[in-house]
């Protein structure tokens, strides 16, 4: 055991990221919780902001103020270049061809909720099929299974296989088949960091003429995304994961298909004329995009992208990578620590869910509160998955670019102290 | 103020660990499901009554230690009392953890106290209440039935 | 003229709050425009904010970064004890009985399609009525006419009374009848600042038993707000507007009806209990805020509250009819200035359309902006509205509680610039 | 910068305020509307041909000055153009407005330099463009037919 741990310490210098720089940028880093400096290992719920995306709303409060697509004026017309600026940044972030595909909802689950309405609830009828996946957040279940209901459509579930915690595609082409309309998946779990293979469900789901709705949110945030690679009709994620505000989602879509769609909500903005017997409806993204959006957050969204690419996506999920194979190691040699997802770690993001023997998550999750250190524990929003692990919950650990090995060490000493009280 | 001597105490861990009350009752005159969705607590109570006594108590689920150990001590709590004792009981009980007030009750069943660190963890209070709110519900039925 | 200019100017004494002081609170007005002193009156676009404001925002990321209603530690906790804090407040606010009749949105525009989505979907068919007006803004009119497409239900709109700038009522009878099942209506123009007696339109409403929205977007920043009095079944209101952040919006909502409400957007959080054959929702108001919320948003709401508050909504009402009378009087000295709205002030909140002969709104927004001054010009999202007024836009200045006489006298002098340029 | 030296200066207004090219055409061989709806401003274009020559262009509608005046100097500029100076002289002028070219128009035409000063008032130069992006789809659609 001890040489083993000796070769993974010694990869500190190993580190893709320059963590002491990174970690400076993140005024929260120094807070203490309960009295010990604050260890943050709740990413996969929300990430931590840099000073520069809190600055960038501030800013907006503090110099501009105005609204956007409305004022003829000097500071309304800088927000309003500001906030379709971000637009643009997004779209080459994700290797969009157009910003216009891009649409900004105020999370990843609203854009769910936009595709749900604005195309499903008008082209799938009774008698069609939705295939869903069982290790879904509710976010890309709960619409579909209430959309199937409304229609009388029919859903499927491409199941756990919980042996090994992959996705047991072996009848992807009867789950997949002529009456699915639409197909809807993750990139990434946010329960195990599971990457499940998109492209042959993609590909499957193009050869029965299903639309693609893949789920990103904890992907985008922790890895290097094309969607002309991807090829799915529609990517939603939401910027609070990848450092940037609270408030923001994004819908991605295929440009026909977006033109195609009704709007979904409507109002202001999104009209091009309005009268009392008729309406003329704008062209994307502003059709998507009734009232006044939250100006602010989208303006401080456009800094996260900016700080994470000149970071980099690829060293970020090769920094995760590490922490996750450092933390996974140290856990197996905790007595009693079970640990779910794949055992290759290289199908993973760097996430890490695991129970303690006897010990409920939720009294794992106070302990290690106690010792400063923020972990989610529960059902993780991903019910069917849960259940299909057969587990009450778990504790889940999950990194981002400015975790270190010294925080997952803290982690472990916590754990094993879980481990003593319920010995 | 450690997390041994407020919450992880030796009688709690017990009460966890008990399986004695921890069984569904097919006779049950009451049974009610009770689940906090924030972190997955979910138990199922049982009572059978005999009068205005009730004559058992039990629970089902799955739960945290707090969650399970309060389950557990309500079963040993409850278990014979009639409905009037049950509802001092339980409203003391809640008085504790709520609103600060000293606890005191009989002697027989005084390991109740041992909940009372549970206080000074906020996010854990509902989990020493889930069982004890699902059973005040199911006994102000028959109470105003 | 010189006499009544006398007359005004001496009531700046009798400003019914310290505005010196309050400017002071917030940072933006310490800037320029064009090389101007900012004056922002474009206060019906959004309000600008308060330091405590930004601080609030800023705050939570700093030293809470955590997500909400799902961790089980400290900074969690904390930060969702201060998102259902600013529930409690937004409750206090109006007036409403029980915090959990206040649901969080993202604007009220969201708001409006909530109600649409959430209960006029499923409970209105062809053959029932729709009624608005006709000076709604679009957030409270688009959503109602798609519906009735889409339903089938006919859209029946209460008149502008062009002459004098009101509600004409005289066919309300017919135009609420036993076929209406919804009225929307709004508490307070966008356009002209006209507060519209609501009061016989809900009673008429509730004698046919419709259900009746009140758009409050202009209306709760404006005054006090008691919705006990006001007695709708719905309101909505955006925190933008009123020194909040941007990005979220309120539906208050009767208690009953929002508890029988089919859910709108899907997801996390607002669920019991998901398997893979049926879903348990929460109560209210979880079941209406699936997903991660605009936490930091919320967060700076209640803070913008609290300083609203503190100041006083009907000091801050008095501050805007004192500007509102001020700038009447003296646009009415410009020879060819048009303004719109009831001559009786008294009806209305601190918002003055007008044009200026010759000149098209957007030349006369060019020309304010040159010298330093913000203000709305076009179609205020209200086109049937404009359409009833029969013209191509108007220029809107919009007061706050951070406006001054001054501020209105550089407002004028710019008019006359422009009327000289048009002359 | 002044107002007045860029963008409201006698020529502007003039063509702003001109009437004789605002005028509905009932035998136009083209015709299309634009607008902006963030202003309001909302125009319609009609278009005379003759074989590959525009015998006339003329406007109606609601505008800010610049999108009249534009229109305004549309209508004069374009007057008995073949399709392709059209073309020539629609490309100019956005390349003034949109690329900083130094404007070359034709001396019968040179008061479309006029419109150069709105270059520096960066909302209003999509009043500027409006009835010319307008007349350009148009023109496109014979050119491609
Ligand atoms: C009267 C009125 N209603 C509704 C709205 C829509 O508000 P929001 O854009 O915040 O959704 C506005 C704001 O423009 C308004 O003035
Ligand atoms: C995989 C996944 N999908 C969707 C979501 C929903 O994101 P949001 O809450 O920002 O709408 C989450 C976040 O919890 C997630 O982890």
């Amino acid at each position: 055991m001890s040489t083993t741990h000796t070769t993974v310490a010694a990869g500190a210098d190993r580190y893709s990221l320059d963590v002491a720089r990174i970690r400076g940028d993140f005024p929260i880093l120094k807070q203490t919780m309960n009295g010990k400096p604050f260890v943050y290992l709740d990413n996969g719920a929300t990430a931590l902001k840099p000073e520069v995306v809190i600055d960038a709303e501030a800013g907006y409060y503090r110099e501009l103020g105005a609204n956007i697509h409305r004022g003829v004026y000097q500071f309304s017309e800088t927000a309003s270049a500001l906030y379709d600026g971000t637009r643009t940044k997004v779209a080459g972030f994700i290797g969009a061809p157009d910003p216009r595909q891009v649409i900004f909802t105020k999370s990843a689950t609203e854009s769910v909720n936009l595709i749900a309405y604005g195309w499903a609830l008008k082209n799938i009828v009774q008698g069609d099929e939705i295939c869903v996946t069982e290790i879904e957040h509710h976010a890309n279940f709960v619409p579909w299974q209430a959309l199937a209901e409304r229609t009388g459509a029919t859903l499927r579930c491409i199941p756990l296989n919980p042996a090994d915690g992959t996705l047991d595609l072996t009848g992807l082409d009867g789950l997949v088949n002529e009456r699915t309309r639409l197909v809807a998946i993750t990139a990434m779990s946010n329960v195990t960091g599971y990457m499940p293979p998109v492209a042959p469900v993609i590909a499957r789901a193009k050869a029965v003429g299903a639309l693609t709705v893949v789920d990103g949110a904890q992907w985008v945030s922790h890895s290097s995304v094309d969607v002309k690679t991807l090829d799915a009709d529609f990517l939603v994620f939401s910027a609070h994961k990848m450092c940037g505000p609270t408030g923001v989602g994004v819908l991605y879509g295929r440009e026909q298909l977006l033109e195609e769609m009704d709007p979904f909500l409507y109002g202001g903005d999104m009209v091009l004329r309005v009268r009392t017997d008729r309406t003329v409806f704008k062209e994307i993204p502003d059709k998507f995009e009734a009232g006044t959006p939250n100006i602010a957050g989208v303006i401080g969204f456009g800094s996260a992208i900016d700080y994470l690419l000149d970071i980099g996506m690829d060293a970020i999920h090769a920094h995760e990578q590490h922490l996750l194979s450092y933390a996974v190691e140290q856990m197996a040699a905790i007595d009693g620590v079970v640990c779910y997802g794949p055992t290759d770690l290289s199908t993973r993001g760097g996430i890490l869910s695991f129970n303690v023997a006897d010990a409920h998550p939720h009294d794992t999750g106070t302990i290690l509160d106690q010792d400063g250190i923020a972990v989610r524990t529960g059902l993780h929003c991903a019910h069917p998955f849960m259940h299909a692990l057969g587990v009450p919950g778990t504790t889940r650990a999950s990194f981002y670019l400015y975790n270190t090995r010294e925080e997952v060490d803290r982690l472990v000493q916590s754990v094993r102290r879980v481990r003593e009280i319920f010995a | 103020m450690s997390l041994e001597d407020d919450i992880y105490k030796e009688i709690i861990l017990d009460n966890y660990r008990a399986r004695k009350n921890r069984v569904r009752l097919t006779d049950a005159d009451l049974q009610s499901e009770g689940a906090n969705p924030s972190c997955g607590d979910d138990v199922e109570l049982f009572v059978k009554l005999n009068g205005e006594t009730i004559e058992t108590v039990t629970y089902e689920g799955i739960g945290c230690s707090i969650c399970c150990a309060s389950a557990n001590l309500l079963c040993e709590s409850l278990r014979g009392r009639s409905l009037a004792e049950a509802h001092e009981i339980i409203q003391r009980y809640r008085g504790m953890l709520l609103e600060d007030e000293e606890p005191d009750f009989p002697d027989e069943i005084s390991d109740l106290e041992a909940m009372q660190g549970v206080k000074h963890y906020p996010v854990r209070i509902k989990c020493a209440l889930l069982a004890w709110n699902t059973v005040r519900d199911m006994l102000e039925q028959v109470s105003s039935a």
